[in-house]
C-alpha cells in the first residue's frame, strides 16, 4: 500500500475513533439528557464518518476498484440520527426530565412538551 | 416407488399450505373436502409405504440428492413405517370427527392441523437427528396453535405451561444437540452410531451429557415424571380433535428414546452403551404409579385419558429401559393399541360432554343422554381397550409388556406396578361409566347435540383399530418384532445406511 | 478466548435460567430469550471458534466449521418464531385471565404461605 | 376337531338374535335366543359317550404367538360337565327369565348379557391354553358386571356391579400374573402340557408364586374368604342372574380352575394349608352369616359361599377321593342352588318382597313352589335321599381321612360338622320362616302361584335333586366319573355312590348336624339377640369407602404434586436435566482439551463486559421492563457483533435482523402487560432459582469449554468442498441452507409460518383493555405519529427495500439470503405502520400476508419438487450459467426459488404477526386526563 | 502504522462502548438508556467496520448497513412506546 | 401509471444500487434499472404527497452547505464536551417557522439537529414552531436569525413552500 493512501487511512480512522470517543465521552459526561443529546448525534456522526472513509479506502485498495458503498451507511446514519434525537427529546420531555438549573428558556418545556406556541399561556 | 419415503411429510405440507391460498382457504367446507383427501392420501401413500418397507426393506431418501451423512437422510424402516401409518390413520380418523363441527371456533384448524400431521410424521421418519429437532418444533408450534383452537380460559392457561416448558426443552434439545455434533461431527444417526463407538474418555464424557440432555427433552415430551405436570391440564383442556391428535404427540418423545438409544447409544456403543437405561428405569416405573394415582383421581373423562396417556408413556418408557427386542415389540404393539384408544377415548369424552349439559364430562350425576347405548357401547369398548381387558387390544400389550422383562428385579417392579395401575384404572372406569350412564337426574338437556354421523365414524373406527389389533394381533406382533430386531441390529449395520462413507 | 466464551455463554445461561423461573409472563419471555442467545452461541461453539474464516469460499484461507453456522440461523429462526408465540400468548393469557401470572392466577402473598409451611417443617 | 373350535362360539354370534328379535314377543325373543344354546349342548352332548370311554377332543388354530394365545379347546369330562351346566341351566334361566323380567326392563339387552357371559364362561372351561383361559375368565368378570348391574339406575346394583368387578377383576390380574409366570416356567402355555409337568412345577422355585396368585384369581371369583363379601352384594342383580352365575357358573369358574390346575399345583402342604383352610373359613363364614339375613337371595348367597368354601376345602386335600367329593358336589350344589334362586325370586316376583320378616306362611298361597323349594332346601341341608346328602357325606368322610394337620387334624371334621349344623339352620329357616311361621306381614303384593312355564325350571331342576339322590350312579355316574378322572389327569380312583354306607363317622356327623341345626333354628332368637349384639358392617359401604378413601388420597397426591405452578415444573425439568449431566460431566478429569486457545485480546474483553453486565442488568433490572429491554437489546447487539468476530456474518446478520423485530414484539406486548412486575418471590425462593441458575450456567459453561478446547473431526469439509461445484454458491452457509440441508430450512420457514397463524389465532378474540397511562401513571403523550419520524420512514423504504433486495441476491454467495431479506423487507414495513399506524397502512398496503405464507412455503416445496421431473430426489438442487447479450454471464438455481420462498414466508409470517397485532389497538383507548 | 492505528481506534471505541454501558447502567432516565443504547449501535458499527479493515475483508459490511438500518427502527420503536405505549396504533 | 412516480428516488435507487455491488457491469446496471422502476411502483402508494424539488442545483448547494456546518458543527460541539462543562450554558430556543409542508420541516429540523450545537426536540402541532435545545446558548436571538436564514429560507425556495 502506497504511504500516502495508509496516511489518509490512518488519519481518518483516528478522526473517526477521536470522535466517537468524544462522542461516548459527552454522553458520560454531560450532565442533563437534553445535554448529553447532542454528543452522539454529533460527534459520533462525524466520528463514523471518519471510520467509514478509512473503510471506503482500504477496501478500494483491497478490492482494487472504487468502492464506496461505506456512503450507505453515511446516507443512514444522516436521515436517521436527527429523527432519533428528536424522539429521545421528546420522551425526556414527556417525563418531564429535569434539565440543570443553568437552562436558559427552562419556562418553554411544558409547552414544548405540549406542542403548543411558547406564547400561549400553558393550560391549568 | 422411490419417493414414497417422503409422501407422508410432502402430502400434509402441501395440502397445509395450499389451504391458506384462495380459493380454498375462503371457505371452510373446501378444507374440509380438502383435509379428507389429503389425510386419505397419506393413510393410503403410508400403508403403501408399510407394505414396500416390509417386502422391500429400508427405504433411505437422501433429501437433495445428497447421500448421508453429508445430506439429510429419511429412513423408512419397519418403525418408522408403522408409526407413520399409525399417524395417518389417527388423522383420517380424527379429521372425520373435527369436520362434524369441531373445526370452527377459530382460524386455521385444518392447515394447522396438516403441519401438525407433518412434524409427526416427519419426527418418525428422518433419519439426522437437526431434522429431528426441526420436525419436533414443527409439530410442537402447530401443537400450540391447535392447543388454542376455539378458545378459552383453560386452553390459555395450559397453553402457557405447555408452550413454556417446551421452550425450555428446545433450549435443552439444542445445548444436547450443540453437544454431540461438538463430539461426534456429525448429525446423521446412524454416522452418529458408527462414531459414538470411536469415542474415548473425556469426549465420551461430554457425549454422553449431551445425550443425557436429549433424554430429558424426549422425556419431557413422552411426559415422564418429573416433566409430566403438564400433560393432564394440556390434553383436557384442548378440544376434542386435538387433543385426539396429542395422543401421538408422546409417542413421538418415546419414539425418539427408542431411536437414540438403540440406535446411536445402544449395544455397539463402546463406553456410551445403553447410558439411558439406568435413568430410564427408575422414572418409568414412578411415571407409571403417578400416572396410576392420576387415573384413580381423575374428576373427569378428559382428565382421566391424559392421566391414562401417562401411563401408557410410563410402561413404554419401562420398555425402553429394558432394552431388549422383546420389550421394543411389545412397546411398539402397546404404542399403536394406546395412541389409538385413548385418541378415542378423547373423542368420546366430547361427545359425553356435550350431551350432560353443565355436568359436561366431569364423573357426576347429570341429565340423561341422548344416545345412551351408543355412548355407553363405545364407552365400554374405549374402557375395556384402555384397562388392557380382553377382548380388545390392551390385553395383548399388556402381556406382551409383562412377557418382555428380563430379569426377576425387572419383573418385580413392572409386573405389579403394571397390574395395580390396571386395576386402578377399572375401578376408575366402572365408576365412571355407572355413574355417567346410570346415575341421572333432571331430563334429557336442551342443548345437547346429538353425535353427528362423522363424529361416530370416527370413534367406530379408532375403537374398531383396537379389535382388529386383537384379530390380528398375530402378525401385527410379528411386524413389531421384526422392526424390533432391526432397530436393535441398526448399529451393527450403520454402514448399510452410509452410502456416502466407505467402511 | 474460549473460557471467556464459555464463561459468557454460562452467564447468559444462568441468566436465562434464573428469569424464566420467575412468576410473570413478561419475565420469563426475557429470560426465555436470554436462554436462546446462550444456546445459539453454544451450538455455534460445537463447530469451535475461528477468526477471520468466514465459509465463504475465496475470502479466507482456512474456513470456520459452516455446519454450526447453518444450524443456529434454523434455530435462531425457530426461536423467534417460538418467542413471538409465547409473547402473544402471555398477552392473550393476561387478556383472558386478568394477570400475567404464567399460572393465570397471582398466588397468595408469601408472607401467608411462609408462615404455613414454616409451621409445618 | 375344527367344530370344536366353534363350540363356545354358536352362542356369541347368540347375543345378536336377542337383540334382533326383542321387539318380537318375549316367548319368540326367549325361544330364538334359546335355540343356539340348546344346538351347542346337544353338540356337546353328541360327544358325551366318547368321553365317557376315556377320550379327550382337542383342536388349536395360532393366534397372536407372541404372547403364548392360541386359539386352543379341549373337551375333557371336567370341561363336558361344567358345559352342560353352563349350558343346561342356561337354558333352564333363559326360560325362567322370559317369565321373571317385568314389561319395562329389555328382555334383549339382558338375553344378550346372559348369552355373552355364556359364551365365555363355556370358553373357560373349554381352554386348552393358558392365556386364552385368562381371556374368558376376563369376559365372564365383564359380562357379569353387565348382568349384575342390569337394573343400573338403582344404587345396589350399580355399587355391587363394581364390588364384583372391582374383586374378580383384581383377581384376575393375579391370576394373569400367575399364568404367565406359570406358563413361563414350564415353556408353554398349553393345557396339556402343564397338566404333565405336575412334578416340574412343584420342584421349580416359582411354585410358591404361581399358586399364591393362580388361588388369588380362583378365591376372588369364588367368594372364598376373605372376598367372600361381594356376592351377597351381588345379588342385586335380577334373580334368574343369581341362579345362573351365582350358583351354577361363575362362582365355580374358580373352583373349576382349582380343579384344572389340580394336576399340576395341588397336592402340596402349601396348596393343602392355603386351599383348605380357605375353603373351611369360608365354609363357616358363609354358613354363619346365611343364618342371620333376613334377605331371601342372601341367604341363598352366603350359603352359596359355605358350598363353595366346602368344595375348595375338598380341593385342598389332595386326595383322589377328595376331589372325586369335590366334582360332585359341584353337580349337586348347582342343581339346588339354582333351583333355590329361582324358587326365591318366584316367591319375591308373586309377593313383591324377599325380606324374611315380612314373608311368613306362604304355604298357604304357593303350595306348589312351597313343595319344590322345601325338597331343595332339604338337599342343601343335607337329607338322605337328596343329591346333597351323598356329596356332604362323602365331604364328612373326606374330613375324617385327612391329616395334614397333624395332632390338630380332629378340628376339621368337627368344625365340618358345625358348618353342617349351621346348613340345617339356614335351610330349614329358608322354608319355615318364609313359608309357615304366621300370616304375611305388609306384603306390596297378594302371593299367588307363578306362571305355568316360570315353574318349570325349578321343576326340572327339583327332579333331578331327587333323582341324583336316589340312583346316583345311573344319572351321574359317568359324567362325574370322566370329570373326575379329567380333573386328577388320569383316571379316578374308586368310590362308591351308594346312598347306604352303613352306620359310619359320615353318617353320624350328618344326624349330628341335622339334630343340631333342627335345635338351632329352634332357639334363634337367643342366637340372634347375640348377633345383634355386634356391630353391623355393610361391607358395600366398607369398600366404597376404602374406594373413595384410596380415590381421595390419590387426588390428593395429585393436588401437591401438579400444583399447577410453571415455576416448580421448569425447575423439575432443570434439575432433572442438571442431576443427569452433572452426575456425568464429574467423570470428565481434565476441563481442558489439547486444542490451542485463541488468545484474549480487549476488544473481546469490552464485548464480553458489554454482554455481561448488561445480561445481569437485565436479570436485576427485570421488574423495571423498558429497562429490562434495552440491556436485552444490549445482549442481543454484542451477540450479532460475536457471530461477526468469530466468522459467522450470516448469523451476525439473523441475529441483528430478529433481534430487531424481537424487541419490537416485547415492546407491543409491553403495552399490554401489566407495566410493573411486583416483588413477589421470596429470599429463599431467589436464592434457590440463584443456586439452580448458576448450576445450569455452570454445567453449561463447563461443557461448552471442554468442547470448544478440544479438536474434532467434522463432516464439514464435504460442504466446503462441494459448496461451489454441487451447490452453485460460494457462501457455504447459505448453501448448506438452502441445498445440502434445504429440508431444515423448509421445515425452519414452515414453524415460522405455522407460528403466525397460531398468533393470528391468539389475537383473533383477544380483549384486551389498555392501560390509560404508562407504569409511573403518566398519560401518554398526544403525538400519535411525530412528523419526523413519519416523514422519514418513509423515505427510508424505498432504501430499505432496495437493500433487502441486495441482500436477497447475493446470499448464495455471499452473506444474504431470503431469511435476512425477508426481515428487512418486514421490518421496513413496521417502520411504517410505527410512523404512520394501521389505518393509514390499511388503506395504502393491500397485501393478504395469510396468502404470502401459503405462497412461500409452496414455492419452496415447488421448488423441491421439481427435481422428481428429472428423476432426483426431493429438493435436489439444480443450477446453471447462462449469457444474455449486454447482461452477461449470470446464474440461476433452484434454490434461488428456495430462497424465494423462504422470502416470502417470512416476510407474510413477520407482518401477519405484527399488523394483527397493530389492529388490537385501532380502536379509541381511554383517555387519562392530566392532574399535577 | 495501519495496524497500530487500528488498535488505537479499537481501543476508543472500547472505551467509547464502556461509557455508553455507563450511562446505560446508570440512567438516570429511560431517555438516557436509550441514548445510550442508541449511541451503542453507532460504536458497534464502526467497530465492525474496524474489523472488516483489520481482517481485509468487505463481509462484514452488511452486518455494519444493517446495524445502521435496524438500530434506528429499535431507538424509535422504544421511544414511541415511551411516548404512545403503543407503538402500531 | 408513471414509469417515475419518485424521480429523486428512483435515481437514488439506481445510485445506490451500484453502489452496493460496487459495478458498473451491464447486468448491474439492468438490475439497477428494474430496482429504481418496481421499488418507487411498490412504494409509491404507501406515501403521502410531497412537494417536488423545484430547484436541484439549489438542493445541491443545500447539501454541501450543510455537510461542511456539519463538520464545523461537530469539531464545535466536540470542544464543548471537551472543555469545562460549567461554563456551558444550555437553553431551549423556540424558532419560528414558516413551511408548509412536513418533508420541509422534517428537512430542517433535521439539518438542525446536524448542525452547530442544536438539535431539534419538538415541532408545534400548528407547525409554526420548531424547539431546539442549544449545548450552548450565547444568543438567542442571533441563533434564530440564523437557522431562519442559512437553512429556512433555502428550504423554502427548494420546494417553492
Ligand atoms: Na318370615
Ligand atoms: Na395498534
Amino acid at each position: 500500500m502506497p504511504l500516502y493512501l495508509e496516511i489518509i487511512i490512518c488519519v481518518s480512522l483516528l478522526i473517526g475513533g477521536v470522535f466517537l470517543l468524544i462522542g461516548s465521552y459527552g454522553l458520560a459526561r454531560l450532565p442533563d439528557i437534553y445535554m448529553r443529546l447532542h454528543s452522539p448525534t454529533k460527534a459520533s456522526t462525524l466520528g463514523i464518518t471518519g471510520v467509514l472513509i478509512a473503510s471506503m479506502i482500504l477496501q478500494s485498495h483491497l478490492q482494487g476498484f472504487l468502492s464506496i458503498k461505506e456512503l450507505l451507511i453515511t446516507l443512514f446514519l444522516l436521515i436517521t440520527a436527527p429523527v432519533a434525537a428528536n424522539m429521545i427529546a421528546k420522551t425526556a420531555l414527556h417525563y418531564r426530565t429535569k434539565p440543570i438549573n443553568e437552562t436558559q428558556g427552562d419556562d418553554l418545556m411544558e409547552a414544548i412538551r405540549d406542542r403548543k406556541s411558547p406564547k400561549q399561556p400553558p393550560e391549568a | 416407488m422411490q419417493h414414497l419415503s417422503i409422501f407422508p411429510i410432502l402430502i400434509p405440507l402441501l395440502f397445509g399450505a395450499i389451504m391458506l391460498l384462495p380459493p380454498i382457504s375462503r371457505d371452510l367446507n373446501s378444507q374440509r373436502i380438502c383435509s379428507i383427501i389429503g389425510t386419505l392420501f397419506l393413510l393410503i401413500s403410508s400403508a403403501v409405504l408399510l407394505y414396500q418397507i416390509s417386502s422391500d426393506g429400508v427405504q433411505v431418501y437422501a433429501l437433495g440428492g445428497w447421500q448421508p451423512p453429508f445430506g439429510i437422510a429419511l429412513v423408512a424402516d419397519r418403525v418408522s413405517s408403522l408409526l407413520v401409518l399409525l399417524t395417518s390413520f389417527l388423522a383420517f380418523s380424527v379429521m372425520l370427527y373435527a369436520i362434524a363441527g369441531k373445526d370452527k371456533g377459530g382460524a386455521y384448524f385444518h392447515p394447522l392441523f396438516m403441519f401438525q400431521i407433518m412434524g409427526i410424521n416427519g419426527a418418525f421418519l428422518t433419519g439426522d437427528i437437526f431434522n429431528l429437532f426441526v420436525f419436533f418444533e414443527i409439530l410442537l408450534i402447530a401443537s400450540y396453535a391447535l392447543l388454542i383452537h376455539a378458545g378459552g380460559k383453560q386452553k390459555t392457561q395450559a397453553a402457557m405451561h405447555y408452550v413454556i416448558l417446551n421452550l425450555i426443552g428446545s433450549s435443552l434439545f439444542l445445548f444436547g444437540l450443540g453437544i454431540l455434533y461438538g463430539t461426534l461431527g456429525t448429525l446423521n444417526m446412524a454416522d452418529m452410531a458408527i462414531k459414538v463407538g470411536q469415542l474415548e474418555n473425556g469426549t465420551a464424557t461430554l457425549a454422553k451429557t449431551g445425550a443425557l440432555l436429549l433424554l430429558v427433552v424426549f422425556g419431557l415430551k413422552a411426559a415422564m415424571l418429573p416433566m409430566h405436570f403438564w400433560l393432564p391440564r394440556t390434553y383436557a383442556s384442548a378440544s376434542a380433535p386435538v387433543a385426539a391428535l396429542f395422543a401421538i404427540m408422546t409417542k413421538v418423545g418415546i419414539y425418539s428414546i427408542f431411536r437414540v438409544y438403540t440406535v446411536i447409544f445402544g449395544e455397539h456403543a463402546g463406553e456410551l452403551e445403553n447410558i439411558a437405561t439406568p435413568w430410564l428405569w427408575p422414572l418409568a416405573l414412578l411415571t407409571i404409579s403417578i400416572g396410576s394415582i392420576g387415573v384413580l383421581a381423575s374428576p373427569s373423562i378428559k382428565t382421566l385419558s391424559a392421566n391414562l396417556v401417562i401411563v401408557s408413556s410410563g410402561s413404554l418408557l419401562a420398555c425402553a429401559a429394558i432394552n431388549t427386542e422383546a420389550a421394543t415389540s411389545a412397546a411398539l404393539y402397546y404404542m399403536v393399541h394406546s395412541t389409538l384408544a385413548s385418541a378415542g377415548l378423547f373423542l368420546l369424552a366430547d361427545v359425553i360432554a356435550r350431551q350432560r349439559g353443565k355436568a359436561e364430562d366431569r364423573i357426576v350425576r347429570s341429565r340423561p343422554f341422548i344416545q345412551p347405548r351408543l355412548l355407553g357401547f363405545a364407552f365400554a369398548i374405549s374402557a375395556l381397550a384402555l384397562v388392557g381387558m380382553p377382548p380388545l387390544s390392551g390385553f395383548v400389550g399388556k402381556i406382551m409388556i409383562l412377557q418382555a422383562t428380563q430379569s426377576s428385579v425387572q419383573t418385580m417392579w413392572v409386573w405389579p406396578l403394571i397390574l395395580i395401575g390396571s386395576l386402578g384404572a377399572l375401578i376408575t372406569f366402572s365408576r365412571a361409566g355407572t355413574t355417567l350412564f346410570w346415575r341421572h337426574n333432571g331430563s334429557i338437556s336442551t342443548d345437547a347435540e346429538p353425535a353427528k354421523f362423522t363424529e361416530i365414524l370416527s370413534i367406530g373406527l379408532l375403537l374398531f383399530a383396537s379389535v382388529v389389533l386383537v384379530i390380528f394381533g398375530g402378525y401385527v406382533s410379528e411386524f413389531t418384532q421384526l422392526a424390533a430386531d432391526h432397530l436393535h441390529n441398526i448399529q451393527s449395520s450403520a454402514y448399510n445406511l452410509l452410502p456416502g462413507v466407505t467402511q | 478466548m474460549e473460557g471467556m466464551y464459555a464463561f459468557c455463554v454460562g452467564l447468559l445461561t444462568a441468566c436465562g435460567v434464573f428469569l424464566a423461573l420467575r412468576g410473570r409472563s413478561f419475565s420469563v419471555v426475557v429470560g426465555l430469550t436470554l436462554l436462546s442467545y446462550a444456546v445459539n452461541l453454544f451450538l455455534f461453539a460445537s463447530g469451535r471458534l475461528k477468526l477471520d474464516g468466514a465459509a465463504v469460499l475465496g475470502e479466507s484461507e482456512q474456513y470456520s466449521d459452516p455446519l454450526p453456522q447453518a444450524l443456529v440461523l434454523t434455530a435462531i429462526v425457530i426461536g423467534f418464531a417460538m418467542t413471538a408465540f409465547a409473547v402473544i400468548l402471555a398477552m392473550r393469557a393476561r387478556a383472558d385471565l386478568g394477570n400475567d401470572h404464567v399460572d393465570g392466577a397471582i398466588p397468595p402473598q408469601h408472607n401467608d404461605t411462609s408462615k404455613k409451611s414454616g409451621g409445618s417443617q | 376337531m375344527s367344530s370344536l373350535i366353534w363350540l363356545p362360539f354358536l352362542p356369541l354370534l347368540g347375543t345378536l338374535i336377542p337383540l334382533i328379535t326383542a321387539r318380537l314377543s318375549r316367548t319368540v325373543c326367549a325361544l330364538m335366543t334359546a335355540a343356539l344354546p340348546a344346538l351347542t349342548l346337544l353338540l356337546v352332548l353328541s360327544h358325551a359317550g366318547d368321553i365317557f370311554q376315556g377320550e379327550n377332543f382337542e383342536a388349536a388354530i395360532p393366534w397372536i404367538p407372541s404372547i403364548g394365545l392360541e386359539l386352543a379347546f379341549r373337551l375333557d369330562g371336567l370341561a363336558l360337565l361344567f358345559a352342560i351346566l353352563i349350558l343346561g341351566i342356561g337354558l333352564l334361566v333363559i326360560l325362567y327369565a322370559r317369565y321373571y323380567l317385568s314389561a319395562q326392563d329389555s328382555i334383549g339387552k339382558f338375553y344378550a348379557y346372559l348369552i355373552l357371559f355364556m359364551f365365555a364362561m363355556l370358553g373357560v372351561v373349554l381352554s386348552n391354553n393358558l392365556i386364552q383361559l385368562w381371556f374368558f375368565w376376563e369376559l365372564t368378570s365383564i359380562s357379569s358386571f353387565l348382568l349384575i348391574s342390569f337394573w343400573g339406575h338403582k344404587t345396589d346394583a350399580r355399587k355391587g356391579a363394581r364390588m364384583a368387578l372391582t374383586i374378580t377383576g383384581a383377581g384376575g390380574l393375579a391370576l394373569l400374573a400367575g399364568l404367565l409366570i406359570l406358563g413361563n416356567t414350564v415353556g408353554s402355555f398349553n393345557l396339556q402340557d402343564i397338566l404333565d409337568s405336575g412334578p416340574f412345577i412343584k420342584a421349580s422355585a416359582n411354585y410358591p408364586i404361581i399358586v399364591v396368585l393362580i388361588l388369588l384369581g380362583a378365591f376372588t371369583k369364588s367368594a372364598q374368604f376373605p372376598f367372600h363379601f361381594w356376592l351377597p352384594n351381588a345379588m342385586a342383580a335380577p334373580t334368574p342372574v343369581s341362579a345362573y352365575l351365582h350358583s351354577a357358573t361363575m362362582v365355580k369358574a374358580g373352583i373349576f380352575l382349582m380343579a384344572r390346575f389340580y394336576p399340576a399345583l395341588a397336592d402340596t402342604n402349601l396348596w393343602f394349608l392355603i386351599v383348605s383352610l380357605t375353603g373351611l373359613a369360608t365354609f363357616l363364614v358363609g354358613a354363619y352369616h346365611a343364618l342371620f339375613q333376613h334377605d331371601l337371595k342372601g341367604l341363598l348367597a352366603n350359603s352359596t359361599i359355605s358350598h363353595l368354601g366346602l368344595i375348595t376345602l375338598l380341593l385342598g386335600m389332595g386326595t383322589d377321593l377328595a376331589a372325586v367329593a369335590a366334582i360332585f358336589h359341584i353337580i349337586n350344589h348347582a342343581i339346588f342352588k339354582a333351583s333355590l334362586f329361582m324358587a326365591a325370586g318366584i316367591i319375591d316376583h308373586e309377593s313383591g318382597s324377599r325380606d324374611m320378616r315380612q314373608l311368613n306362611g306362604l304355604w298357604k298361597y304357593m303350595p306348589y313352589t312351597a313343595t319344590l323349594a322345601m325338597v331343595a332346601s332339604a338337599s342343601m341341608a343335607g337329607v338322605p335321599l337328596m343329591n346333597g346328602f351323598l356329596s356332604k357325606e362323602m365331604f364328612f368322610t373326606e374330613t375324617l381321612h385327612q391329616a395334614s394337620l397333624g395332632s390338630l387334624s380332629w378340628f376339621i371334621p368337627v368344625l365340618a360338622t358345625l358348618g353342617g349344623v349351621f346348613a340345617v339352620a339356614y335351610s330349614t329357616r329358608f322354608i319355615h320362616d318364609v313359608f309357615f311361621n304366621g300370616e304375611p306381614i305388609n306384603l306390596p303384593k297378594t302371593p299367588h302361584e307363578p306362571p305355568r312355564y316360570m315353574r318349570v325350571p325349578v321343576e326340572i331342576l327339583v327332579a333331578l335333586c331327587l333323582l341324583v339322590g336316589l340312583f346316583p350312579s345311573l344319572v351321574v355316574g359317568d359324567l362325574l366319573f370322566a370329570a373326575a378322572s379329567a380333573t386328577l389327569n388320569g383316571t379316578a380312583p374308586d368310590y362308591s355312590l351308594a346312598i347306604w354306607h352303613g352306620f359310619n363317622f359320615p353318617l353320624l356327623m350328618s344326624i349330628i348336624a341335622l339334630i343340631g341345626g333342627l335345635f338351632m333354628y329352634h332357639n334363634r332368637t337367643h342366637l340372634f339377640k347375640f348377633q345383634a349384639k355386634f356391630p353391623s358392617s355393610d361391607p358395600k359401604l366398607i369398600f366404597e369407602g376404602i374406594v373413595q378413601r384410596i380415590a381421595a388420597q390419590a387426588s390428593r397426591i395429585i393436588a401437591y404434586t401438579e400444583n399447577n405452578s410453571l415455576q416448580r415444573y421448569i425447575f423439575f425439568v432443570l434439575s432433572l436435566s442438571m442431576v443427569m449431566t452433572a452426575s456425568s460431566l464429574m467423570k470428565l478429569n481434565t476441563t481442558t482439551g489439547q486444542r490451542p486457545e485463541i488468545p484474549v485480546d480487549a476488544l473481546s474483553i469490552t464485548c464480553a463486559v458489554l454482554l455481561c453486565v448488561s445480561a445481569i442488568a437485565t436479570v436485576i433490572w427485570h421488574r423495571r421492563r423498558v429497562i429490562a429491554l434495552i440491556t436485552l437489546s444490549v445482549v442481543g447487539l454484542i451477540v450479532s457483533l460475536a457471530f461477526a468476530l468469530f466468522s459467522a456474518p450470516d448469523l451476525a446478520l439473523t441475529q441483528l435482523s430478529v433481534e430487531v423485530v424481537t424487541v419490537i414484539l416485547l415492546i407491543l406486548a409491553l403495552f399490554f402487560l401489566p407495566q410493573k412486575t411486583p416483588k413477589e418471590s421470596s429470599p429463599q425462593r431467589v436464592v434457590r432459582d440463584l443456586g439452580l441458575a448458576s448450576l445450569v450456567g455452570g454445567v453449561i459453561g463447563t461443557i461448552c469449554y471442554a468442547l470448544m478446547t478440544r479438536p474434532l473431526d467434522t463432516i464439514s469439509t464435504f460442504f466446503t468442498e462441494n459448496s461451489k461445484t454441487g451447490g452453485g454458491g460460494t457462501n457455504v452457509v447459505n448453501v448448506i441452507l438452502v441445498d445440502f440441508r434445504g429440508f431444515d430450512t423448509l421445515g425452519e420457514i414452515t414453524v415460522l409460518g405455522i407460528a403466525a397463524l397460531g398468533i393470528y389465532k391468539l389475537i383473533a378474540r383477544m380483549r384486551l383493555s389498555m392501560p390509560s397511562a404508562d407504569s409511573t401513571g403518566r398519560p401518554w403523550s398526544e403525538d400519535k405519529h411525530p412528523i419526523l419520524l413519519a416523514v422519514i420512514s418513509q423515505s427510508l423504504l424505498p432504501l430499505a427495500l432496495l437493500v433487502s433486495a441486495y441482500i436477497f441476491l447475493r446470499g448464495h454467495n455471499m452473506p444474504g439470503g431470503g431469511f435476512i431479506a425477508g426481515l428487512i423487507t418486514a421490518v421496513a414495513i413496521i417502520q411504517q405502520y410505527i410512523g404512520h399506524g394501521v389505518d393509514w397502512i390499511k388503506t395504502r398496503l393491500k397485501l393478504d400476508y395469510q396468502i404470502m405464507i401459503g405462497a412461500g412455503i409452496g414455492v419452496s416445496t415447488l421448488s423441491g419438487l421439481g427435481s422428481w421431473v428429472f428423476g432426483h430426489t426431493f429438493l435436489s438442487s439444480w443450477f446453471d450459467y447462462f449469457y444474455l447479450p449486454v447482461i452477461g454471464k449470470f446464474e440461476l438455481a433452484s434454490a434461488m426459488f428456495f430462497d424465494l420462498g423462504v422470502y416470502l414466508t417470512v416476510i407474510g409470517a413477520t407482518m401477519l404477526i405484527l399488523a394483527n397485532l397493530g389492529k388490537l389497538t385501532t380502536s379509541e383507548r381511554p383517555t387519562l386526563q392530566e392532574h399535577d | 502504522m495501519l495496524n497500530i492505528t487500528i488498535t488505537i481506534v479499537a481501543a476508543c471505541i472500547c472505551i467509547a462502548l464502556i461509557l455508553n454501558l455507563w450511562r446505560l447502567l446508570i440512567g438516570p432516565s429511560v431517555s438516557d438508556r436509550i441514548l445510550a443504547l442508541d449511541t451503542m449501535y453507532i460504536n458497534a458499527i464502526a467497530l465492525i467496520l474496524l474489523y472488516g479493515m483489520h481482517m481485509g475483508s468487505a463481509l462484514y459490511f452488511e452486518a455494519a448497513v444493517l446495524i445502521a438500518m435496524l438500530g434506528f427502527v429499535s431507538t424509535a420503536a422504544l421511544c414511541k412506546y415511551l411516548l404512545r405505549g403503543d407503538i402500531i396504533e | 401509471m408513471k414509469l417515475f412516480p419518485m424521480p429523486f428516488h428512483s435515481l437514488l435507487l439506481f445510485v445506490v444500487w451500484l453502489l452496493l455491488n460496487n459495478s458498473i457491469s451491464a447486468g448491474h446496471i439492468v438490475l439497477a434499472v428494474f430496482f429504481a422502476i418496481t421499488i418507487p411502483l411498490i412504494v409509491t402508494s404507501m406515501r403521502d404527497e410531497h412537494p417536488r424539488i423545484l430547484k436541484p442545483w439549489l438542493a445541491i448547494r443545500y447539501v454541501f452547505m450543510v455537510m461542511k456546518d456539519i463538520v464545523i458543527a461537530n469539531i464545535e460541539v466536540a470542544l464543548l464536551i471537551v472543555g469545562p462543562i460549567k461554563k456551558l450554558k444550555p437553553g431551549f430556543v423556540a424558532v419560528p417557522i414558516n413551511i408548509d409542508s412536513e418533508l420541509g420541516i422534517t428537512i430542517l429540523a433535521s439539518t438542525v439537529s446536524l448542525t452547530p450545537g442544536t438539535v431539534s426536540a419538538e415541532v408545534s402541532k400548528d407547525k409554526a414552531w420548531l424547539y431546539i435545545h442549544a449545548l450552548h446558548l450565547d444568543n438567542e436571538e442571533e441563533l434564530v436569525e440564523s437557522i431562519k436564514s442559512r437553512y429556512e429560507a433555502p428550504i423554502k425556495e427548494i420546494f417553492g413552500c
